[in-house]
């Protein structure tokens, strides 16, 4: 797939279709893959990477990329072309300057979850047959690739394309993933015990906002938390409360357009679960406002900008679920 | 630094009696930037106000909060108090310790502590506001009356004689409306045709009125003085401008078995038609459900026999579009439908009516030429029962909960009428109440007692049964003599209630009115501004308000006409500064806040921003057209980056509120 | 040299947890270590490192300054500052145990900053040799030795024992404290171990990384390198690499209104921020580049040139397995270096 | 002030009312006299559109036991259409507070028009005695605010 | 005026006797109007008065029909026919429970009494 993906992409360069190309360049190890822009062929050839561990969503960088003279080529797993497509509905990014070739997605690997398993000195990793072969400096480790595969990809939504100028490899079709068991879960204990999940998990918070700046929902100019004019400005969680109002409002703010591509998640150096509140948005929205999918399309009305009159009250939310 | 004068009312005992008002103007001196806390019996009085007024020019104070009544109440008094002596009036904060205090709260100690936290929040309040000025905006100096019933005429001929261009919007092929169905009119028994026709014809002559008959408003956008209306022209398939109402197509017309609507589906009309002789515009119209030649292209009858070649089967929907300073809604009413009244048989039998069709029925230019005669075997009626209150003041889903208002004068008036004409008739009225307030009302239904001798029965009908004879029984109850009543009638009248129209409702939509449960227009205030909508520049205008008789409903579209010439008269109207502005550093161009604005406020602009790397780079954003936009704040909370805020109540300002709230 | 058994170490914390406060890294239900303050029944985590630095113990992300009490008009300064109470902070690696002579460098020198020295002065520092080096570990590059880390006291792991040895005054006090559980032993396995985690650190894959071509003379080398634009073009201007950082100690010194007063703080701050030293005129570096930028030469080029050729970095490699991205100092550094 | 030393807890109840309806019927049981505890204090917004989530979290750091939004009926917005908006905010907005265990008592959506000062009152007085069961609020406090 | 009674009957019916606006339709629509002594819209109003003895001792709580043209027509939702049967509740709870029997049916059925009647007295109780 690598190989024709960089023989394609030089065919879009030396035609002028496109004046560059995003993608993944390699790092120093096998999983520390940066998202990078490639303008010549040799570049291609020497740095570009699509391996299990090129999970980034690159769709954000198409926001400023976009903008820029000449068309740009982005390959988009299924999942990052529904964040695109929200990017295009809310005018952040210049469809017109974007050649989108799709390509198939996942599932991806999560180098810390294999780091969590007690391996380390890692070298590099193979798949083979779905075993990870592990070359380290203590000696060769395996593990099932299921264990490694990161949460988001776990939980697939789609490995279908909603936008394209060209696929590479099969189309995929919308799954029918379990991805709401976790926040169901949560749904059904007590109030002590949700309070008590999240307080552990969002007291690991450390505010270093690579939830926020790797969302691609989240692409405000100027967000309100940087921003000592909005009154809620803030750099650090001094209080357990700006811990939970940091992510209740972050989640808000993308209720309704997050598309669920997982991000937050995975670049959480914490580890905690931010998708579940976003999920929890998505699965309030589809089950009392009818199924919406953010990004499936560039028209359709974001669920928060729009009513029904006969809507539910607010009181739902003391008619159902556990107290 | 801010410089705040606090002002604390007794309101007699209102207030003092409840909160300890020199603890409150003392606690609330101490607050950062108060330079002045007074007292004072009456704030709102003279000497009240000056005393602000003077502590203003003296202390050069850059804000003021009043802690008095509701804000609703005394807010302008106090900012047109501060404006007088030079401080912007949206420096004026009130903190509400009346209504939402000291008449709520029984016990000092707390209700003065509550008093001083309402306070302190105004005064934190205070310290964020800013300034405003508000913008004028231009008024177009038309409006358009939006039905062409007399409510409308009389407005429009109002409005005219002011010197305003009107335009009449009429949804069918001739104005007139109800009245024109209408046979005499009470209590002074003057024809009805006599008294409207001449109207009819004086709007339609007036230079400064525009008559669009056969039209419905499509679409409304704008505002106050700045309306854009669009207007169907519905086809008519007559050039209006040609036809000269001579009405011989009418008489050559093959398709003669139409349903004539005017006359209440008791005869029946051409498929081109003019619904009466008085009609204005008299001019033909073509009915595209019956018309043989748009059906399946066989006749053109009409087209052959008009000299003036009027006649034009290709005519299309027209829309025009027309700037407005002010609308007036006068869209009338109906009789209710009374197909879930089984009782009654109306759909059963042809001589159970409804009054508007007795209305035809004795009317000279009805279906029987004047003479009343049983709708089925066309013979004189000898025994006709009067059905008070048929949908009126139920409690039920079939009817209305309130009462039609014109049912009793209208009916006394039938059976004065049939009396008067047919002496050998009996006429029975089964009413609950008679309910006759009004000049002359009362004297009017004596008169069809003592004089008429017809016969009101208090109780009501339970059953009419048709019966193969010809007659209809009628079983009722005469609650006065406790005695139950079978009377063998051979007319039955049913005094239907009344409805709005039901275009009343997509149009209130369009021009983003209020209205009530019944979907009658709610007017802005009860008593006090009867023929205004909420909705500024938006005027109300007979029946479309409530039940009205005739006299009240020209009483109410005069009042409207006034109302629209002191708004049309204005060169601009000045706009509510408390509106929402974007901050286009910060605006994402996103359209959230576009997708949630109810008055269309929000557009897109692509603007030139220098970037942080030194380059220039265009970004879409937001624009409030400040003259639209009514300050609801739908677009603030929609906006994700916080670019979007209110003025007067702004984000900062409600969360100082909150802030000193839960000190 | 002392030892203790290791699976008396609980005996050990319990003892010191006795008499002052102890932190320990305990490991985390989702698999990574964070330290906490002891609690009977706590397991010493094995993993290499902990997400969060320990430079969170003299230098926590929120500290209170000043607090300002208003009544009315008028506003009261009250001075919060306390004396702190003794802690220690056990099992601290090499490279955050050098991260505090580096934090020290800034801190302690004048004017002091006696919020931090307050806690430096309390606290006792027993660090803990690695001995399963992980890939992203290069703090042989910075002259830090991974088996003799530095510390008031350090413990090396045979495996079976835990050996302790005091490197100053207030680590010999903490010696000299719980010595009741230590017996004297023999180093030979331990020797082993410690050659055999040598051996391993030169064979780890940034082994051969070396500060040769960075220091403070290298200014106008690397300022204007052709390189940042792309280095820092897919930077996301997240602060996870300043936040793990465990010699990053840029702060913003910020007013929080509690309603019945202020209280200044300081937090955090990182250098990626956009609003990062933001003045009256606006911000000095406006761009992702600039900013991307200045942390990499302040490590590489600024500090040296401040501090005596000291480096403001101690490769503990938290920042290339938590960047988003994987954008780290080491392929900065690979990318810049002029030979 | 008078501080009674066994008082019984006393919440502090924050109530946004938009101008049309609820702030005027809350002035209406302010006419005719309908009590309700003094716990409840009333910030006036335009709609209740206007009313960010971010101003209920603010009350709530800043030591509210409960927080009340009120606006006009469905249907009835002087706006059109602003209570429809608040209606599908707020209840996104409280389950997500519950999802995270907050009591969901603490947060209520009424609608109150013009015309119901009885039931602004009774929706006070009901409201306060719920969050009064819950007691203090603590899991959505800013220790920081918290009155010394 | 027996108050207890009357609250028991406003309790037993679930009327709201107030919502009467006296349009006497219910008597208007009544089938068995010229049976009763009391007709609908008086029970209504007796009932409202307080005046339930009379009605109780009256022969026309058994004249009701239970038909229910009075609850149909009603414009006011008063349900008049519930109000009668809540009198006839009275009355027969003043009598104690007895409940007809089957077996005594047959000896009471005339030609005269509608068969309505006869359902509605099983369902209840002797006179």
């Amino acid at each position: 797939m690598q190989e024709a993906m960089i023989n394609r992409a030089k065919q879009l360069l030396a035609d002028g279709t496109v004046n560059r190309v995003i993608g993944w360049k390699r790092g120093e190890f096998a999983y520390d893959i940066t998202p990078a822009v490639f303008d010549s062929a040799d570049e291609l050839d020497s740095d570009f990477v699509f391996d299990d561990f090129t999970a980034a969503n690159v769709s954000k960088y198409l926001v400023k990329e976009s903008k820029k003279e000449g068309k740009v080529l982005a390959f988009l797993k299924p999942c990052d072309t529904y964040s695109f497509n929200q990017l295009v509905k809310e005018h952040r990014v210049v469809r017109e300057n974007v050649y989108i070739i799709g390509i198939p997605g996942g599932p991806k690997l999560d180098a810390e979850k294999i780091k969590a398993k007690g391996i380390t000195g890692i070298l590099g990793v193979k798949n083979e047959n779905y075993t990870l072969k592990i070359d380290t400096v203590y000696g060769e480790e395996t593990m099932p690739f299921y264990e490694a595969v990161l949460d988001k990809c776990a939980s697939c939504k789609s490995k279908k394309h909603v936008v394209y100028d060209e696929l590479m490899g099969d189309e995929g079709d919308v799954l029918d993933s379990d991805r709401f068991d976790m926040v169901e879960k949560l749904e059904n204990m007590t109030a002590q015990e949700r309070y008590d999940f999240w307080r552990e998990q969002l007291s690991k918070c450390i505010r270093c906002n690579a939830c926020r700046n790797v969302c691609p929902a989240c692409t405000c100019e100027k967000c309100v938390f940087d921003n000592p004019a909005s009154g809620v400005e803030n750099k650090a969680p001094a209080d357990s409360f700006e811990e939970n109002m940091f992510h209740i409002i972050r989640a808000f703010h993308v209720a309704g357009r997050c598309t669920d591509c997982g991000e937050c998640s995975r670049v959480c150096p914490q580890n905690i679960p931010l998708h579940l509140l976003n999920r929890k948005f998505i699965k309030d929205i589809n089950e009392l406002y009818g199924n919406y999918q953010a990004g499936e399309d560039t028209t359709s009305r974001a669920p928060l900008n729009d009513y029904r009159q006969d809507d539910c009250e607010a009181g739902i939310v003391h008619e159902r679920g556990v107290e | 630094m801010q410089k705040i004068g606090v002002f604390v009312c007794h309101c007699g005992t209102n207030i003092a009696a409840t909160v300890d008002v020199k603890a409150v103007a003392e606690a609330l001196g101490h607050e950062p930037g108060v330079v002045i806390s007074r007292d004072y019996q009456y704030m709102c009085s003279e000497s009240g106000q000056n005393l602000v007024k003077n502590a203003i020019k003296e202390h050069k104070l850059t804000g003021i909060v009043v802690c008095s009544c509701s804000p609703r109440m005394h807010e302008n008094t106090f900012r047109k108090a501060a404006a007088s002596v030079g401080l912007n009036p949206y420096l004026v904060e009130i903190a509400n310790i009346r209504e939402q205090c000291s008449w709520i709260h029984k016990d000092i100690a707390t209700a003065t502590e509550k008093a001083i936290i309402l306070g302190k929040a105004a005064v934190a309040k205070v310290h964020l506001n800013a300034p405003l000025t508000a913008g004028e905006s231009p008024v177009a100096k038309r409006a358009l009356v939006i039905g062409g019933g007399i409510a409308g005429i009389q407005t429009a001929l109002d409005i005219a004689e002011a010197g305003f261009d009107v335009d009449i919007v009429e949804k069918n092929p001739t104005i007139g409306g109800k009245m024109a169905q209408i046979d005499k009119t009470f209590p002074t028994l003057d024809c009805a045709a006599c008294i409207l026709t001449p109207k009819m014809v004086e709007a339609s002559q007036n230079e400064h009125i525009t008559i669009h008959s056969f039209s419905e408003v499509t679409d409304v956008k704008g505002f106050v003085g700045n309306f854009t209306v669009t207007i169907k022209k519905k086809a008519r398939y007559v050039d209006e401008t040609k036809c000269t109402g001579c009405g011989l197509c009418t008489e050559k017309c093959p398709m003669k078995k139409v349903p004539n609507e005017f006359n209440m589906g008791l005869d029946n009309r051409t498929a081109i038609y003019i619904p009466f002789a008085q009609a204005v515009p008299k001019v033909a119209t073509i009915d595209p459900n019956y018309c043989m030649m748009l059906k399946n292209g066989k006749c053109g009858v009409c087209s052959k026999v008009c000299s003036v070649g009027a006649i034009d089967y290709k005519q299309e929907d027209r829309f025009i579009e027309q700037k407005y300073g002010a609308i007036v809604v006068a869209t009338g009413f109906n009789p209710i439908n009374l197909d879930k009244y089984d009782e009654f048989a109306y759909n059963q039998c042809p001589d159970v009516v409804t009054s508007l069709e007795l209305e035809r029925l004795m009317n000279a230019a009805g279906p029987n030429g004047g003479t009343l005669l049983r709708p089925s075997d066309k013979t004189h009626p000898h025994k006709i029962v009067f059905v008070q209150c048929v949908g009126s003041r139920c409690d039920d889903s079939k009817g209305k909960p309130y009462c039609s208002k014109i049912c009793c004068m209208y009916t006394a008036k039938h059976a004065m009428l049939i009396r008067e004409k047919y002496p050998d008739t009996e006429v029975y009225v089964f009413y609950i109440d008679v309910r006759t307030p009004g000049k002359n009302f009362d004297e009017f239904y004596r008169r069809a007692v003592e004089q008429y001798n017809v016969h009101y029965i208090k109780g009501m009908v339970g059953k009419v049964t048709p019966r193969s004879d010809g007659k209809i029984e009628v079983q009722a109850s005469d609650l006065l003599a406790d005695e139950q009543l079978h009377i063998d009638a051979d007319l039955v009248v049913l005094a239907a209630a009344i409805e709005p129209d039901k275009t009343a409702r997509p149009l209130a939509t369009m021009l983003t009115t209020q209205m009530d449960t019944n979907d009658f227009f709610t007017e802005a205030h009860p008593k006090l501004r009867p023929v205004e909508s909420a909705t500024a520049g938006i005027f109300l205008s007979g029946a479309c308000q409530g039940p009205k008789d005739i006299p009240e409903t020209v009483a109410q579209a005069s009042a409207a006409a006034a109302k629209a010439i002191g708004l049309l008269v204005k060169n601009s109207i000045t706009c509510n500064p408390c509106v929402a502005h974007s901050d286009e550093l910060m605006c994402n161009g996103c359209s959230s806040c576009e997708k949630v604005c109810p008055y269309g406020a929000i557009t897109y602009i692509d603007k030139e921003f220098r970037m942080p790397d030194r380059t220039t780079a265009v970004r879409r954003v937001a624009s409030v057209n400040p003259a639209v936009c009514q300050g609801c704040g739908a677009c603030t909370v929609a906006c994700p980056s916080g670019a979007m805020d209110l003025n007067g109540f702004s984000n900062s300002q409600i969360m100082a509120e909150v802030d000193a709230i839960c000190k | 040299m002392l030892k203790i058994s290791l699976d008396k170490l609980d005996k050990l914390f319990e003892a010191v947890s006795a008499s002052q406060t102890l932190y320990i890294p305990v490991d985390r239900e989702d698999g990574a270590a964070e330290y906490k303050k002891y609690e009977s029944g706590m397991k010493l985590s094995s993993a290499l490192n902990t997400v969060r630095s320990a430079k969170d113990f003299f230098f926590p992300q929120t500290e209170n300054l000043v607090d300002f009490k208003m009544e009315g008009k008028n506003i009261e300064v009250i001075d919060v500052r306390e004396e702190s109470e003794d802690f220690v902070i056990f099992g601290v690696r090499a490279c955050d145990a050098r991260s505090f002579t580096i934090l020290d460098k800034v801190f302690l020198c004048e004017p002091v900053d006696s919020y931090y020295k307050n806690r430096r002065d309390h606290g006792t520092v027993v660090t803990m040799a690695c001995t399963r080096p992980a890939e992203t570990c290069f703090c042989g590059t910075f002259g830090i030795d991974a088996a003799a880390p530095e510390g008031d006291a350090a413990c090396y792991s045979d495996g079976e024992s835990l050996f302790i040895e005091a490197h100053n005054e207030k680590g010999q006090k903490f010696i000299d404290s719980v010595a009741s559980l230590f017996e004297d032993g023999d180093t030979a396995k331990l020797e082993a171990v410690r050659e055999k985690t040598r051996e391993v650190l030169k064979k780890l894959p940034l082994a051969n990384l070396t500060t040769d071509n960075f220091g403070g003379d290298k200014l106008n080398e690397y300022f204007n390198s052709d390189k940042w634009g792309e280095l820092s073009e897919s930077c996301l201007g997240c602060g996870t690499c300043t936040f793990v950082c465990p010699t990053c100690q840029c702060y913003d010194i910020k007013d929080f209104n509690t309603g019945h007063g202020i209280k200044r703080f300081r937090c955090w701050d990182s250098c990626m921020y956009s609003d990062f030293t933001k003045m009256a005129h606006g911000n000095p570096r406006l761009t992702q580049l600039e900013r991307f930028r200045q942390r990499f030469m302040h490590k590489l080029v600024y500090f040296p040139a401040n501090n005596n050729g000291e480096f403001g970095c101690v490769g503990c490699g938290r920042c290339l397995s938590k960047c988003p991205i994987s954008m780290n100092i080491v392929k900065v550094m690979k990318a810049l270096e002029v030979k | 002030m008078q501080v009674n030393e066994n008082k019984e807890f006393e919440p502090l109840i924050v109530a946004f009312c938009c101008n049309w309806c609820s702030y005027a019927g809350a002035d209406l049981s302010g006419t005719n006299r309908l009590n309700y505890p003094t716990n409840v204090k009333i910030i006036r917004v335009p709609c209740s559109c206007r009313v960010n989530p971010m101003f209920i979290l603010r009350a709530f750091q800043r030591g509210a036991d409960g927080v009340i939004l009120c606006g006009c009926h469905p249907g009835d917005c002087h706006y059109t259409s602003g209570n429809y908006f608040t209606r599908r905010r707020m209840t996104l907005l409280f389950s997500m507070l519950d999802f995270l265990g907050i009591e969901r008592d603490r947060t209520r959506v009424e609608w109150v028009s013009a015309a119901e000062g009885a039931k602004f009152a009774a929706t006070m007085n009901e409201f306060t005695e719920a969050v009064k069961k819950l007691g203090p609020n603590r899991r959505l406090e800013d220790l920081r605010c918290r009155k010394q | 005026m027996n108050k207890n009674l009357k609250e028991q009957v406003l309790r037993s019916s679930g009327v709201n006797v107030l919502k009467c606006m006296r349009c006497g339709k219910c008597s208007g629509t009544c089938p068995s109007y010229d049976e009763m002594e009391y007709h609908p819209h008086q029970f209504v109003y007796m009932v409202e008065r307080g005046d339930i003895e009379t009605l109780m001792n009256s022969k026309s709580i058994y004249k009701c029909l239970t038909c229910f043209a009075c609850v149909d027509r009603c414009p006011r939702n008063v349900e008049p026919a519930k109000v009668v049967e809540a009198v006839r509740l009275a009355a027969v709870r003043q009598q104690g429970n007895n409940h007809m029997t089957p077996a005594q049916i047959p000896e009471m059925l005339d030609d005269d009494l509608p068969q309505q009647a006869v359902v509605t007295a099983f369902r209840k109780y002797i006179k």
